[in-house]
Protein backbone atom coordinates (compact mmCIF):
# COMPACT_ATOMS: atom_id res chain seq x y z
CA UNK A 1 0.00 0.00 0.00
CA UNK A 2 2.66 2.41 -0.76
CA UNK A 3 1.94 5.85 -0.60
CA UNK A 4 4.51 8.72 -0.45
CA UNK A 5 4.57 12.46 0.13
CA UNK A 6 7.95 14.41 -0.78
CA UNK A 7 9.24 17.19 -2.18
CA UNK A 8 11.83 15.27 -4.38
CA UNK A 9 10.45 14.78 -7.84
CA UNK A 10 9.86 11.09 -8.99
CA UNK A 11 10.97 9.44 -12.02
CA UNK A 12 7.45 7.52 -12.84
CA UNK A 13 8.77 4.72 -15.12
CA UNK A 14 10.57 3.46 -12.12
CA UNK A 15 7.87 3.83 -9.56
CA UNK A 16 5.46 1.79 -12.22
CA UNK A 17 8.22 -1.13 -12.50
CA UNK A 18 9.06 -0.92 -8.97
CA UNK A 19 5.31 -1.45 -8.21
CA UNK A 20 5.12 -4.40 -10.50
CA UNK A 21 8.25 -6.01 -10.01
CA UNK A 22 8.25 -9.78 -9.60
CA UNK A 23 4.33 -10.15 -9.98
CA UNK A 24 3.95 -11.68 -13.27
CA UNK A 25 -0.12 -11.66 -12.93
CA UNK A 26 -0.13 -8.04 -13.62
CA UNK A 27 -1.08 -7.76 -17.50
CA UNK A 28 -2.69 -4.27 -17.12
CA UNK A 29 -0.49 -0.54 -15.50
CA UNK A 30 -2.65 2.38 -15.24
CA UNK A 31 -1.59 5.37 -14.27
CA UNK A 32 -1.70 9.09 -14.19
CA UNK A 33 0.50 12.55 -13.43
CA UNK A 34 -0.56 15.71 -12.70
CA UNK A 35 1.76 18.31 -14.19
CA UNK A 36 2.05 22.00 -12.88
CA UNK A 37 0.32 23.92 -16.11
CA UNK A 38 1.56 27.48 -16.97
CA UNK A 39 -2.02 28.83 -16.66
CA UNK A 40 -4.46 28.79 -14.51
CA UNK A 41 -7.82 30.55 -14.41
CA UNK A 42 -6.37 32.92 -17.44
CA UNK A 43 -3.73 33.90 -15.32
CA UNK A 44 -0.42 33.04 -16.27
CA UNK A 45 1.57 30.77 -13.07
CA UNK A 46 5.15 31.18 -12.81
CA UNK A 47 5.31 28.83 -9.33
CA UNK A 48 3.10 26.90 -6.97
CA UNK A 49 3.97 26.19 -3.40
CA UNK A 50 2.10 22.84 -2.55
CA UNK A 51 1.11 22.63 1.58
CA UNK A 52 -0.67 19.95 2.79
CA UNK A 53 -1.52 18.48 6.60
CA UNK A 54 1.38 15.77 7.50
CA UNK A 55 -0.07 12.98 9.31
CA UNK A 56 -3.90 13.33 7.72
CA UNK A 57 -2.24 13.58 4.18
CA UNK A 58 -0.90 9.70 4.41
CA UNK A 59 -3.97 8.58 6.28
CA UNK A 60 -6.22 9.82 3.69
CA UNK A 61 -4.06 8.92 0.26
CA UNK A 62 -4.23 5.15 2.04
CA UNK A 63 -7.99 5.11 3.11
CA UNK A 64 -8.54 6.31 -0.42
CA UNK A 65 -6.32 3.64 -2.23
CA UNK A 66 -7.21 1.22 0.42
CA UNK A 67 -11.07 1.77 -0.72
CA UNK A 68 -9.95 1.43 -4.72
CA UNK A 69 -8.90 -2.26 -3.82
CA UNK A 70 -11.59 -2.88 -2.60
CA UNK A 71 -14.05 -1.46 -5.01
CA UNK A 72 -11.63 -3.50 -8.50
CA UNK A 73 -9.78 -6.26 -8.93
CA UNK A 74 -7.03 -4.49 -8.76
CA UNK A 75 -3.52 -5.43 -6.78
CA UNK A 76 -1.36 -2.74 -5.80
CA UNK A 77 -1.81 0.97 -5.69
CA UNK A 78 0.83 3.87 -5.42
CA UNK A 79 0.57 7.40 -4.62
CA UNK A 80 3.41 9.70 -4.72
CA UNK A 81 2.30 13.52 -4.20
CA UNK A 82 4.92 16.13 -3.65
CA UNK A 83 4.78 19.38 -1.38
CA UNK A 84 6.83 22.64 -1.35
CA UNK A 85 7.69 24.69 -4.26
CA UNK A 86 7.29 23.93 -8.08
CA UNK A 87 7.14 25.20 -11.16
CA UNK A 88 5.32 24.76 -14.87
CA UNK A 89 6.25 22.09 -16.29
CA UNK A 90 7.17 19.61 -12.67
CA UNK A 91 5.51 17.22 -11.99
CA UNK A 92 2.94 16.97 -8.72
CA UNK A 93 1.49 13.84 -8.28
CA UNK A 94 1.29 10.18 -9.89
CA UNK A 95 -1.12 7.50 -9.00
CA UNK A 96 -0.29 3.94 -10.42
CA UNK A 97 -2.67 0.82 -10.29
CA UNK A 98 -1.68 -2.53 -11.46
CA UNK A 99 -4.40 -5.48 -11.81
CA UNK A 100 -5.27 -8.53 -14.11
CA UNK A 101 -7.26 -6.61 -16.82
CA UNK A 102 -7.33 -3.12 -18.04
CA UNK A 103 -10.63 -2.09 -17.18
CA UNK A 104 -10.51 -2.04 -13.49
CA UNK A 105 -7.22 -0.73 -13.37
CA UNK A 106 -8.28 2.08 -14.85
CA UNK A 107 -11.33 2.46 -12.97
CA UNK A 108 -9.28 1.90 -10.04
CA UNK A 109 -6.98 5.38 -11.04
CA UNK A 110 -9.33 7.68 -12.00
CA UNK A 111 -10.87 6.69 -8.69
CA UNK A 112 -8.29 7.67 -6.66
CA UNK A 113 -7.15 10.82 -8.40
CA UNK A 114 -10.83 11.78 -7.82
CA UNK A 115 -11.11 11.50 -4.27
CA UNK A 116 -7.28 12.78 -3.77
CA UNK A 117 -8.66 15.96 -5.79
CA UNK A 118 -11.72 16.20 -3.03
CA UNK A 119 -10.28 14.44 0.12
CA UNK A 120 -6.97 14.58 0.60
CA UNK A 121 -5.19 17.63 2.75
CA UNK A 122 -3.43 19.36 0.20
CA UNK A 123 -3.63 23.19 -0.65
CA UNK A 124 -1.90 25.01 -3.58
CA UNK A 125 -1.09 28.60 -4.00
CA UNK A 126 0.06 29.90 -6.96
CA UNK A 127 2.21 32.82 -8.30
CA UNK A 128 1.12 35.44 -10.88
CA UNK A 129 1.61 38.80 -12.19
CA UNK A 130 -1.34 39.72 -10.28
CA UNK A 131 0.52 38.43 -7.32
CA UNK A 132 0.13 35.26 -4.67
CA UNK A 133 -2.87 33.24 -4.63
CA UNK A 134 -4.64 30.01 -2.88
CA UNK A 135 -6.31 28.10 -5.61
CA UNK A 136 -9.73 27.90 -4.75
CA UNK A 137 -11.28 24.31 -4.96
CA UNK A 138 -13.50 23.40 -8.34
CA UNK A 139 -16.85 22.66 -8.06
CA UNK A 140 -15.82 20.09 -10.94
CA UNK A 141 -13.55 18.23 -8.80
CA UNK A 142 -16.47 17.57 -6.30
CA UNK A 143 -18.68 16.16 -9.47
CA UNK A 144 -16.07 13.93 -10.25
CA UNK A 145 -15.57 12.82 -6.87
CA UNK A 146 -19.44 11.81 -6.30
CA UNK A 147 -20.08 9.93 -9.64
CA UNK A 148 -18.84 7.40 -7.75
CA UNK A 149 -20.76 7.01 -4.67
CA UNK A 150 -23.35 4.29 -6.05
CA UNK A 151 -21.25 2.37 -7.50
CA UNK A 152 -24.17 1.17 -9.67
CA UNK A 153 -24.32 4.05 -11.22
CA UNK A 154 -21.98 4.91 -14.17
CA UNK A 155 -19.68 7.88 -14.18
CA UNK A 156 -20.53 9.89 -17.21
CA UNK A 157 -18.21 11.39 -19.53
CA UNK B 1 -10.59 20.90 28.74
CA UNK B 2 -7.88 22.20 26.54
CA UNK B 3 -7.01 21.13 22.79
CA UNK B 4 -5.02 22.27 19.75
CA UNK B 5 -6.38 23.64 16.95
CA UNK B 6 -4.22 23.86 13.42
CA UNK B 7 -5.00 26.68 10.87
CA UNK B 8 -4.22 25.77 7.44
CA UNK B 9 -3.24 26.87 3.90
CA UNK B 10 -4.83 30.64 3.01
CA UNK B 11 -6.47 30.39 6.89
CA UNK B 12 -3.26 30.05 8.29
CA UNK B 13 -2.34 33.42 6.68
CA UNK B 14 -6.03 35.58 6.84
CA UNK B 15 -5.79 34.19 10.74
CA UNK B 16 -2.24 34.75 11.37
CA UNK B 17 -1.50 31.88 13.42
CA UNK B 18 -0.28 27.88 12.56
CA UNK B 19 -1.70 26.72 15.59
CA UNK B 20 -2.45 27.73 19.03
CA UNK B 21 -4.15 25.81 22.16
CA UNK B 22 -7.74 26.57 23.18
CA UNK B 23 -9.79 25.84 26.34
CA UNK B 24 -13.49 25.18 26.42
CA UNK B 25 -15.80 23.51 28.80
CA UNK B 26 -16.14 20.14 29.20
CA UNK B 27 -18.37 18.40 25.72
CA UNK B 28 -18.13 21.10 23.46
CA UNK B 29 -18.29 20.67 20.13
CA UNK B 30 -16.64 21.98 16.84
CA UNK B 31 -19.47 24.00 16.60
CA UNK B 32 -19.36 25.85 19.86
CA UNK B 33 -14.99 26.39 19.27
CA UNK B 34 -15.79 27.91 16.11
CA UNK B 35 -18.55 30.04 17.84
CA UNK B 36 -15.93 31.03 20.48
CA UNK B 37 -13.27 31.71 17.19
CA UNK B 38 -15.38 33.88 15.34
CA UNK B 39 -16.64 36.19 18.84
CA UNK B 40 -13.08 36.92 18.83
CA UNK B 41 -14.38 39.38 15.44
CA UNK B 42 -12.26 40.85 13.08
CA UNK B 43 -10.43 38.46 10.21
CA UNK B 44 -11.66 35.35 12.48
CA UNK B 45 -15.57 36.30 12.26
CA UNK B 46 -14.83 37.25 8.52
CA UNK B 47 -12.99 34.04 7.68
CA UNK B 48 -14.68 31.48 9.81
CA UNK B 49 -18.44 33.29 8.55
CA UNK B 50 -21.30 30.69 8.53
CA UNK B 51 -21.35 31.07 4.43
CA UNK B 52 -17.20 30.17 3.81
CA UNK B 53 -16.42 26.52 3.47
CA UNK B 54 -14.01 25.66 5.86
CA UNK B 55 -13.19 21.87 6.56
CA UNK B 56 -12.98 20.60 9.92
CA UNK B 57 -10.99 17.27 11.10
CA UNK B 58 -10.45 15.88 14.32
CA UNK B 59 -7.55 14.13 15.29
CA UNK B 60 -6.81 13.71 11.43
CA UNK B 61 -10.18 12.66 10.39
CA UNK B 62 -12.38 15.16 8.56
CA UNK B 63 -16.17 15.82 11.17
CA UNK B 64 -18.76 17.84 11.04
CA UNK B 65 -19.58 20.47 13.54
CA UNK B 66 -22.00 18.64 15.41
CA UNK B 67 -18.85 16.26 16.44
CA UNK B 68 -18.13 16.49 19.91
CA UNK B 69 -14.22 17.60 21.47
CA UNK B 70 -12.25 16.38 23.87
CA UNK B 71 -9.21 16.73 26.35
CA UNK B 72 -6.10 16.80 24.19
CA UNK B 73 -7.64 16.42 20.66
CA UNK B 74 -5.64 18.29 17.70
CA UNK B 75 -8.69 20.10 15.79
CA UNK B 76 -7.79 21.17 12.29
CA UNK B 77 -9.49 23.98 10.28
CA UNK B 78 -8.89 24.47 6.86
CA UNK B 79 -10.12 25.62 3.39
CA UNK B 80 -11.58 23.22 0.70
CA UNK B 81 -8.80 21.37 -0.44
CA UNK B 82 -6.63 21.70 -3.88
CA UNK B 83 -3.95 18.69 -4.13
CA UNK B 84 -3.54 16.42 -7.41
CA UNK C 1 0.60 11.65 -33.87
CA UNK C 2 3.65 9.35 -32.71
CA UNK C 3 2.95 5.58 -33.58
CA UNK C 4 5.16 2.85 -33.17
CA UNK C 5 5.32 -0.83 -33.54
CA UNK C 6 8.65 -2.48 -32.74
CA UNK C 7 10.23 -5.43 -31.47
CA UNK C 8 12.57 -3.79 -28.66
CA UNK C 9 10.86 -2.93 -25.33
CA UNK C 10 9.95 0.60 -23.90
CA UNK C 11 11.00 3.37 -21.09
CA UNK C 12 7.38 4.42 -20.39
CA UNK C 13 9.23 7.01 -17.67
CA UNK C 14 10.87 8.69 -20.91
CA UNK C 15 8.17 8.37 -23.27
CA UNK C 16 5.96 10.21 -21.29
CA UNK C 17 8.40 12.82 -20.86
CA UNK C 18 9.36 13.16 -24.31
CA UNK C 19 5.61 13.45 -24.98
CA UNK C 20 4.90 16.55 -22.82
CA UNK C 21 8.27 17.69 -23.43
CA UNK C 22 7.96 21.34 -23.99
CA UNK C 23 4.30 21.97 -23.63
CA UNK C 24 3.55 23.62 -20.50
CA UNK C 25 -0.43 23.64 -21.49
CA UNK C 26 -0.25 20.37 -19.82
CA UNK C 27 -1.66 18.98 -16.56
CA UNK C 28 -2.60 16.01 -16.69
CA UNK C 29 -0.92 12.56 -18.79
CA UNK C 30 -3.04 9.50 -18.40
CA UNK C 31 -1.40 6.57 -20.10
CA UNK C 32 -1.71 2.56 -19.67
CA UNK C 33 0.89 0.02 -19.85
CA UNK C 34 0.10 -3.89 -20.84
CA UNK C 35 1.81 -6.57 -19.92
CA UNK C 36 2.33 -10.27 -21.00
CA UNK C 37 0.67 -12.41 -17.91
CA UNK C 38 2.18 -15.98 -16.81
CA UNK C 39 -1.21 -17.32 -16.56
CA UNK C 40 -4.00 -16.94 -19.33
CA UNK C 41 -7.84 -18.91 -19.73
CA UNK C 42 -6.23 -21.12 -16.58
CA UNK C 43 -2.83 -22.32 -18.74
CA UNK C 44 0.64 -21.27 -17.72
CA UNK C 45 2.29 -18.85 -20.70
CA UNK C 46 5.98 -19.23 -21.12
CA UNK C 47 6.54 -17.46 -24.40
CA UNK C 48 4.85 -15.18 -26.33
CA UNK C 49 4.90 -14.07 -30.17
CA UNK C 50 2.99 -11.19 -31.11
CA UNK C 51 2.18 -11.07 -35.49
CA UNK C 52 0.76 -8.13 -37.10
CA UNK C 53 0.26 -6.74 -40.67
CA UNK C 54 2.77 -3.93 -40.70
CA UNK C 55 1.77 -1.27 -42.89
CA UNK C 56 -2.33 -1.85 -41.70
CA UNK C 57 -1.15 -1.75 -38.37
CA UNK C 58 0.44 1.84 -38.15
CA UNK C 59 -2.65 3.49 -40.35
CA UNK C 60 -5.20 1.22 -38.12
CA UNK C 61 -3.48 2.96 -35.14
CA UNK C 62 -3.13 6.93 -36.32
CA UNK C 63 -6.68 6.11 -37.15
CA UNK C 64 -7.64 5.26 -33.71
CA UNK C 65 -5.51 8.18 -32.40
CA UNK C 66 -7.08 10.19 -34.34
CA UNK C 67 -10.68 10.14 -33.75
CA UNK C 68 -9.71 9.98 -29.75
CA UNK C 69 -8.06 13.52 -30.46
CA UNK C 70 -10.92 14.21 -32.40
CA UNK C 71 -13.44 13.31 -29.23
CA UNK C 72 -11.84 14.75 -26.55
CA UNK C 73 -10.46 17.96 -25.86
CA UNK C 74 -6.34 16.33 -25.51
CA UNK C 75 -2.88 17.17 -27.43
CA UNK C 76 -0.71 14.54 -27.75
CA UNK C 77 -2.00 10.74 -27.82
CA UNK C 78 1.11 8.13 -27.97
CA UNK C 79 1.38 4.35 -29.08
CA UNK C 80 3.98 2.50 -28.65
CA UNK C 81 2.89 -1.48 -29.33
CA UNK C 82 5.90 -4.19 -29.45
CA UNK C 83 5.84 -7.59 -31.84
CA UNK C 84 7.82 -10.70 -32.22
CA UNK C 85 9.24 -13.02 -29.28
CA UNK C 86 8.03 -11.84 -25.79
CA UNK C 87 8.08 -13.31 -22.10
CA UNK C 88 5.44 -13.02 -18.86
CA UNK C 89 6.06 -9.58 -17.54
CA UNK C 90 7.74 -8.27 -20.82
CA UNK C 91 6.07 -4.96 -21.51
CA UNK C 92 3.48 -5.19 -24.81
CA UNK C 93 2.24 -2.08 -25.20
CA UNK C 94 2.30 1.78 -24.11
CA UNK C 95 -0.69 4.59 -24.43
CA UNK C 96 -0.29 7.95 -22.82
CA UNK C 97 -2.20 11.27 -23.78
CA UNK C 98 -1.46 14.39 -22.56
CA UNK C 99 -3.81 17.21 -21.79
CA UNK C 100 -5.32 19.90 -19.54
CA UNK C 101 -7.71 18.12 -17.70
CA UNK C 102 -7.55 14.55 -16.39
CA UNK C 103 -11.20 13.74 -17.22
CA UNK C 104 -10.45 13.87 -21.38
CA UNK C 105 -6.74 12.58 -20.68
CA UNK C 106 -8.53 9.18 -18.79
CA UNK C 107 -11.29 8.70 -21.22
CA UNK C 108 -9.04 8.92 -24.50
CA UNK C 109 -6.52 6.86 -23.11
CA UNK C 110 -9.18 4.32 -22.23
CA UNK C 111 -10.78 4.50 -25.82
CA UNK C 112 -6.84 4.21 -27.29
CA UNK C 113 -6.60 0.49 -25.88
CA UNK C 114 -10.37 -0.53 -26.43
CA UNK C 115 -10.03 0.33 -30.00
CA UNK C 116 -6.76 -0.85 -29.99
CA UNK C 117 -7.69 -4.25 -28.83
CA UNK C 118 -10.54 -4.79 -31.18
CA UNK C 119 -8.91 -3.17 -34.58
CA UNK C 120 -5.81 -3.01 -34.45
CA UNK C 121 -3.88 -6.00 -36.11
CA UNK C 122 -2.14 -8.20 -34.08
CA UNK C 123 -2.43 -11.38 -33.39
CA UNK C 124 -1.24 -13.13 -30.01
CA UNK C 125 0.62 -16.88 -30.15
CA UNK C 126 0.87 -18.61 -26.75
CA UNK C 127 3.27 -21.11 -26.13
CA UNK C 128 2.09 -23.01 -22.81
CA UNK C 129 2.53 -27.06 -21.46
CA UNK C 130 -0.26 -27.90 -23.70
CA UNK C 131 1.55 -26.30 -26.49
CA UNK C 132 1.67 -23.76 -29.29
CA UNK C 133 -2.53 -21.61 -29.65
CA UNK C 134 -3.05 -18.70 -31.21
CA UNK C 135 -5.17 -16.50 -28.53
CA UNK C 136 -8.75 -16.78 -29.14
CA UNK C 137 -10.77 -12.59 -29.56
CA UNK C 138 -12.37 -11.72 -26.38
CA UNK C 139 -15.94 -10.93 -26.27
CA UNK C 140 -14.90 -8.06 -23.31
CA UNK C 141 -13.06 -6.58 -25.60
CA UNK C 142 -15.86 -6.25 -28.23
CA UNK C 143 -18.69 -5.02 -25.48
CA UNK C 144 -15.63 -2.81 -23.83
CA UNK C 145 -15.12 -1.28 -27.60
CA UNK C 146 -18.91 -1.17 -28.16
CA UNK C 147 -19.63 1.21 -25.62
CA UNK C 148 -17.78 4.24 -26.90
CA UNK C 149 -19.84 3.86 -30.27
CA UNK C 150 -22.44 6.00 -29.12
CA UNK C 151 -21.04 9.37 -27.48
CA UNK C 152 -24.00 9.98 -25.32
CA UNK C 153 -23.83 6.57 -23.66
CA UNK C 154 -21.58 6.42 -20.46
CA UNK C 155 -19.61 3.79 -20.25
CA UNK C 156 -20.85 1.21 -17.66
CA UNK C 157 -18.17 -0.24 -15.57
CA UNK D 1 -7.97 -9.65 -62.82
CA UNK D 2 -5.23 -10.55 -60.61
CA UNK D 3 -4.43 -9.49 -56.98
CA UNK D 4 -2.61 -10.40 -53.78
CA UNK D 5 -4.03 -12.86 -51.23
CA UNK D 6 -2.41 -12.25 -47.77
CA UNK D 7 -2.89 -14.77 -45.27
CA UNK D 8 -2.03 -13.99 -41.57
CA UNK D 9 -1.56 -15.37 -38.00
CA UNK D 10 -3.33 -18.20 -37.26
CA UNK D 11 -4.95 -18.61 -41.37
CA UNK D 12 -1.22 -18.48 -42.49
CA UNK D 13 -0.59 -21.52 -40.39
CA UNK D 14 -3.84 -23.24 -40.78
CA UNK D 15 -3.71 -23.17 -45.05
CA UNK D 16 0.31 -23.53 -45.27
CA UNK D 17 0.74 -20.49 -46.74
CA UNK D 18 1.25 -16.97 -46.48
CA UNK D 19 0.55 -15.10 -49.88
CA UNK D 20 -0.24 -15.78 -53.48
CA UNK D 21 -1.93 -14.17 -56.47
CA UNK D 22 -5.27 -14.86 -57.19
CA UNK D 23 -7.19 -14.11 -60.60
CA UNK D 24 -10.99 -13.71 -60.89
CA UNK D 25 -13.03 -12.42 -63.05
CA UNK D 26 -13.48 -8.53 -63.09
CA UNK D 27 -15.74 -6.90 -60.65
CA UNK D 28 -15.80 -10.24 -58.37
CA UNK D 29 -16.52 -8.85 -54.94
CA UNK D 30 -14.93 -10.46 -51.42
CA UNK D 31 -17.26 -13.02 -50.75
CA UNK D 32 -16.86 -14.11 -54.88
CA UNK D 33 -12.79 -14.72 -53.72
CA UNK D 34 -14.08 -16.12 -50.34
CA UNK D 35 -16.42 -18.84 -52.38
CA UNK D 36 -13.43 -19.63 -54.48
CA UNK D 37 -10.74 -20.52 -51.82
CA UNK D 38 -13.85 -22.55 -50.23
CA UNK D 39 -13.75 -24.31 -53.31
CA UNK D 40 -10.46 -25.64 -53.25
CA UNK D 41 -11.90 -27.73 -50.08
CA UNK D 42 -9.49 -29.31 -47.18
CA UNK D 43 -8.96 -26.97 -44.76
CA UNK D 44 -9.66 -24.26 -47.31
CA UNK D 45 -13.51 -25.02 -46.48
CA UNK D 46 -12.76 -25.54 -43.25
CA UNK D 47 -11.12 -22.38 -42.38
CA UNK D 48 -12.96 -20.00 -44.35
CA UNK D 49 -16.64 -21.65 -43.31
CA UNK D 50 -19.77 -19.40 -42.89
CA UNK D 51 -19.65 -19.67 -39.04
CA UNK D 52 -16.10 -18.93 -39.00
CA UNK D 53 -14.76 -15.43 -38.06
CA UNK D 54 -12.74 -14.25 -40.96
CA UNK D 55 -11.70 -10.36 -41.05
CA UNK D 56 -11.53 -8.93 -44.74
CA UNK D 57 -9.09 -6.20 -45.29
CA UNK D 58 -8.50 -4.57 -48.76
CA UNK D 59 -5.59 -2.61 -49.28
CA UNK D 60 -5.31 -2.19 -45.50
CA UNK D 61 -8.66 -1.34 -44.60
CA UNK D 62 -11.41 -3.69 -43.19
CA UNK D 63 -13.92 -4.14 -45.56
CA UNK D 64 -17.40 -6.76 -45.51
CA UNK D 65 -17.96 -9.62 -48.04
CA UNK D 66 -19.82 -7.19 -50.48
CA UNK D 67 -16.88 -4.93 -51.43
CA UNK D 68 -15.57 -5.11 -55.23
CA UNK D 69 -12.32 -6.34 -55.86
CA UNK D 70 -10.25 -4.49 -58.41
CA UNK D 71 -6.86 -5.62 -60.60
CA UNK D 72 -3.95 -4.99 -57.93
CA UNK D 73 -5.81 -4.78 -54.73
CA UNK D 74 -4.07 -6.10 -51.23
CA UNK D 75 -6.89 -8.66 -50.09
CA UNK D 76 -6.19 -9.72 -46.07
CA UNK D 77 -7.31 -12.68 -44.71
CA UNK D 78 -7.10 -12.76 -40.59
CA UNK D 79 -8.86 -14.18 -37.47
CA UNK D 80 -10.07 -11.42 -35.27
CA UNK D 81 -6.96 -9.02 -33.78
CA UNK D 82 -6.19 -9.87 -29.98
CA UNK D 83 -3.28 -7.42 -29.89
CA UNK D 84 -2.84 -5.11 -26.78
Amino acid sequence: MPVRVQTEDFDAGREIAALRAGDARVGAVASFIGIVRDVNDGDRVSDLFLEHYPGMTERELEKICAEARTRWDVYETLVVHRVGAMRPTDQIVLVAVTGTHRGEAFAACEFIMDYLKTRAPFWKREDTPQGSRWVEARTTDDEAAARWVDPQEPPSR
Amino acid sequence: MRFTVLYLARLREALGRGSEQVELPADSSVATLLDALRARGGSWAAELAAGRAVRVAVNQEMTDPAATLRDGDEVALFPPVTGG
